[in-house]
């Protein structure tokens, strides 16, 4: 039987960010639950999340964002990534997105204009994110 | 290297001061002469080095939150109403992420955003791009004293512009504000740059001005050993004293188990005490932090309640001089005034239902006694790999991984020391790394961990620390498997 | 008087139950069989005995609100709110002030009034107007065991209808529910009315069908010494038993010094169990509960949550088998469910931080011993005042002042003890009235309380008292003198 | 110099309410601040704050509510002395006097509509409350 190629993920925490611990600890879950994933870490600009998508053939670019200023670093991401040629590349965000206790319904609908197609409340467990990916992902077969 | 623990001679420093100032147009406004004889102005209820001194001889705790805004006029209505309706001894100013990044481009935009959106863009206040006059709106609107909270790897610019502003305490060390706040900044950088704050502080010292100087205690807040925390303390506080400094508070963050972290408040005050002697700093004035649980919170606000309620009593009974307070909205981003407030308040009322009790106990001394082994093995190897020159030993050090910081994003730290909760909840170590313990400690280690493994039956692994990564926010202490 | 610690005889027993019974109409529905068919019948997650026997053995601290409204269907909504948002282990039905004095009449228009407004008139719920039906529905409504709170001097009725209603644990007793909330009735009376209680209670439990009875701790909950109490639940435990009740639960309330409260909660069950032993009930299974501070809180709910979350520390560090919980409104009113359930969460949070955890001080013998000798006095004392008859004797004891409750409202209680802090926050004795204390103790109280009074630089007098009485409320544990 | 005659307070807790502690400090506060105080202590009905109102003459009565029951206790008081000869007498009501936490603006109308002079929300201090009674009271001279 014909091994399956491996969903490709990018992975990293954008902006001037350095939480690491959840970065590390969604590397490891979705390395168990079957992902390739290109970790860049934390402290990730547009460019590089592009460039490393770009080389991998990622599937999807997963973006962290904890410390408030998630919604600044974002802006243009989606427009990066057409100019760049990767087009409608699903991108999902999450984490602490924006300054303080928003409703959030409010900043989804501020992500989602900005041409990302998931993003996520503080706390989600990894289990939720990988359920999203696989939604995201198996219907691209 | 040519990096030396040693005081920046005059010249040098003059140098590097005009580099310094130009870095960005705001600098132009600094001058230490002028500087001084305002801070010399300043009535005593704003000076921090006072207000911690009186505080360590009346046994007293006092509480502080983490607090910063953009915009100036925000930031002064923040900073009241922390003083007045949250009851606060002592306030911040946290610094944003780009200021912490030298990015201050991007902290003007951030400010512009911030001020045409009407909601903050940035996660702290700009002090750099605020410039001397406007820190010191900040400081002539409260009377209460306020520190400098941030992160940042090169602070010599934002010290400059915040002393001069009149802060007069500051945050930060080129160990504790790289480990966790860098990716890719080498160790001899941040410590050579962290000397320069050290020296204008020590500058200020000799004209007459004591600033107060906090090393970063809890690093990157999760599961990190007292011994970790506290080598870093002690070789900051060494390399601070080297440069003038006199007036020190070393800080640990809360763990969670009651005994450790009482035993940790208390041997850092001495280890810090006891290695400042040694090596000719007894003249330097030794306070204490607690940090309330600095890792992941519940988002629930009333389990935050009990996770701030915790901290609040183990900095009390452990009689730290002073304790930084979460608040109910930690899992969810950066707390509205009010709910910070409410954060203090809670603090205040546990705190000074504990000031007047005692904690003693056998266990106590034995836990003490493990973290004073444990930190005096790597702050003396540090020494030791620094052929006597604790700057180059603590680079070293790092390198080696004999000083390993878990869950730190920067490249410099080892990554190979792998903590986890024992059976009592206190944070052990389960993979040694190159931690310098002798075999006595390492056998204790294992021998606690063991205990744990036995009684959830199964084996001390990898999924046993993300277990213990959540327990808190899930509402426990030990991860235990479900 | 021909009062007597022997359990009643059967043939009194139904006499006087038939009088009982038709104290309201309600009455008439009650009938045992059926009712011992309906306990059997019912799940066992729902049988409170059960429930803390598994909880003892696994040294774990359940938690419990207090709850109660007047309108069925408001209170089902309740009860499921507690169980679900609030993570209660057990849960209350509280009952109203109208019923606790037998003026079901006036609870029946509190009913009629509550449906009238739209909001609850009554502070709790009137079990016996709501009859064995309405009682039915809330125990059927959850999967939670579910407790009858109140303070009835004279609870007979109150407790037909509960235990035939479902309810599987029961709260007071002859002392605990007279003094606190007497004004005028003799200890003869509420002794004898709970006795009544009390062979009910065993009626069920010889057919099988185990209810836990929980002598009611904390008194009047303002500065109780624990001797007091202990001295009440020591008491209270040994008539139960005599009746044939098996399963009991003996309380404290948190005074707010740790040592002194940790000591107080392991003193209590040990005495309990000697003393049920000693007596002849050595089959009696003695659990404990932890009451959060009973007295004056904090009107600011973040300094609420403060005190909450001491008591729970306290709760799950003495391993109290449950803590009663309150709530962030607790100075201004009755909670509304979702304040109640924030107050759950809290304790919930806190007590499962510090469930692995173990408590030792070098006090903590010390204070243990000076309950054990205190406490022994005064039950000692009063069974040699009733010439071997506690039942009697405890009547004795009040009326001589040898078990004298601060603050209560019953004329049968003496009054001329005077409780206040010492220097450690510890609650003793200023003045010892008529105490049966040893020298040694006397000694002992009088030296704590001079130690404060010097470190105060004022005399020991009932200001002091009163300062303490508002202490916890304005923020602090001992009332210094501003 | 005349003894000048105390002024003569009437308190208590009513209905089944059992509160006991702040009605001990409020009967010494108000002694240590010159009144003579007839304290009925708890659980007080209507008709013994009026019998002893009149047979003390007393100049003002001090009702305590702690237990939320007290708009039940409290309906019909200020009949119950008009009809007893007491009429104006000054009504003071105080302590935690409904279910709950309400609005107190709402709350005050309420007893006020119910023929109370004033009605004082919960924890307030003695100081206030012999203010308050001096206001009231000193103004009958
Ligand atoms: C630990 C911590 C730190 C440590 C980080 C150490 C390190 N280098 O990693 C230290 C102390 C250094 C730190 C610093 C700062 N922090 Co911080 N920090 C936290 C804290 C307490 C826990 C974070 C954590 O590790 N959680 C555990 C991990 C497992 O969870 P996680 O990070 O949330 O990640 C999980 C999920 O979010 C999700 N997830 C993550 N990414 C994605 C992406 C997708 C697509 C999906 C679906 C899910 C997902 O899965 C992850 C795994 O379960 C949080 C508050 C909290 N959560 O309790 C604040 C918090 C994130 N920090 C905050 C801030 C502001 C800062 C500072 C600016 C300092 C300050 N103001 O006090 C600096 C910023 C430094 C910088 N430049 O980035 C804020 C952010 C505020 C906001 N968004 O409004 C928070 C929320 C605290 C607060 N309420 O103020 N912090
Ligand atoms: C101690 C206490 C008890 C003790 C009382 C012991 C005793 N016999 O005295 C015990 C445990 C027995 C008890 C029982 C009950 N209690 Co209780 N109790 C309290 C508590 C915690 C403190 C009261 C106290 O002593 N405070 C200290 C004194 C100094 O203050 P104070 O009583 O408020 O009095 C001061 C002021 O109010 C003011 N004041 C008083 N009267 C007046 C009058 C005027 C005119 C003015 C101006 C001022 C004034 O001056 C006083 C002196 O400073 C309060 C909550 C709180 N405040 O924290 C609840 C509380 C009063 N109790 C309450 C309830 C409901 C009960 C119970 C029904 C039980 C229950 N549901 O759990 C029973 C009722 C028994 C009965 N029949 O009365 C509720 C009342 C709810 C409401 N109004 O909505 C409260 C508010 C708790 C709550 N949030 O649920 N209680």
């Amino acid at each position: 039987m014909e091994q399956k190629r491996k969903k490709v993920l990018v992975l990293g925490v954008i902006g001037a960010d350095v939480h690491a611990v959840g970065n590390q600890i969604l590397y490891h879950a979705f390395t168990d639950a079957g992902f390739e994933v290109i970790n860049l870490g934390v402290m990730v600009s547009q460019e590089e999340y592009i460039a490393a998508a770009i080389e991998s053939n990622a599937d999807a670019i997963v973006i962290s964002s904890l410390y408030g200023q998630g919604e600044l670093d974002c802006r243009g991401m989606r427009e990066k990534c057409r100019e760049a040629g990767l087009g409608d590349i699903p991108l999902l965000v999450g984490g602490n997105i924006v300054i303080g206790k928003q409703s959030f319904a409010e900043v989804e609908k501020r992500f989602l204009a900005m041409g990302f197609d998931r993003a996520f409340p503080p706390g989600t467990d990894p289990q939720v994110t990988i359920q999203a990916l696989h939604e995201i992902l198996d219907g691209k077969e | 290297m040519d990096l030396q623990n040693r005081r920046i001679p005059d010249d040098e420093f003059a140098k590097l001061r005009k580099e310094v100032l130009a870095q960005w147009p705001t600098g132009r406004d600094v001058e230490l002469e002028e500087a001084v004889a305002y801070h010399k102005a300043m009535p005593e209820d704003r000076i921090f080095s006072k207000k911690l001194i009186a505080a360590k001889a009346a046994h007293r705790t006092l509480i502080q939150p983490r607090a910063g805004v953009p915009v100036i006029e925000e930031h002064i209505k923040l900073m009241q109403y922390l003083q007045d309706q949250g009851e606060a001894d002592l306030l911040p100013t946290t610094i944003d992420s780009y200021t912490r990044q030298n990015r201050y481009e991007e902290a003007e935009n951030g400010i512009a955003e911030s001020i045409r959106l009407g909601r903050a863009m940035l996660n702290g206040f700009p002090a750099v791009n605020h410039g001397v006059a406007g820190c010191r709106r900040i400081i002539e609107s409260v009377h209460t004293p306020i520190q400098v909270r941030h992160g940042t790897p090169d602070a010599r610019l934002l010290t400059e512009i915040a002393y001069a502003g009149g802060f007069t305490s500051y945050e930060g060390g080129g160990i504790s504000y790289n480990l966790p706040y860098c990716k890719n900044v080498p160790m001899e950088r941040t410590i050579r740059d962290w000397q320069y704050v050290d020296r204008l502080t020590g500058l200020y010292e000799e004209m007459g001005v004591s600033i107060n100087r906090e090393p970063y205690g809890p690093l990157t807040g999760t599961l990190v050993p007292p011994c970790i925390s506290h080598a870093v303390a002690v070789v900051e506080a060494l390399l601070a004293a080297e440069q003038g400094v006199k007036n020190i508070t070393v800080g640990y963050g809360q763990c969670g188990n009651l005994v450790q972290d009482i035993a940790a408040i208390r041997v850092l005050e001495e280890l810090t005490n006891e290695y400042l002697e040694r090596y000719g700093y007894g003249d330097v004035v030794v306070t204490t932090v607690l940090h309330q649980w600095m890792g992941g919170f519940p988002a629930d606000e009333a389990k935050a309640f009990g996770v701030i309620a915790t901290g609040s009593l183990i900095a009390a009974l452990s009689k730290a001089t002073k304790v930084i307070v979460k608040s109910p909205h930690e899992a969810l981003g950066i707390p509205t005034m009010e709910a910070n407030a409410a954060g203090l308040r809670c603090t205040k009322q546990v705190v000074n239902m504990m000031a007047d009790q005692v904690f003693q106990n056998d266990n106590l001394e034995q836990e003490k006694e493990i973290i004073r082994q444990e930190t005096r093995c790597i702050v003396d190897k540090c020494f030791e790999l620094g052929g006597g020159d604790i700057a180059v030993g603590v680079c070293r050090g790092v390198e080696a991984g004999v000083l390993d910081v878990p869950f730190a994003p920067c490249r410099a730290n080892a990554g190979r020391m792998l903590p986890c909760r024992d059976n009592d909840g206190a944070v052990r170590i389960l993979n040694m790394g190159d931690l310098p313990f002798t075999q006595d400690l390492k056998d204790f280690h294992a021998a606690k961990i063991n205990e744990r493994a036995k009684a959830e039956k199964r084996e001390a692994s990898f999924q046993m620390v993300i277990d213990d990564v959540y327990a808190i926010s899930k509402g426990r202490l030990v991860g235990r498997p479900r």
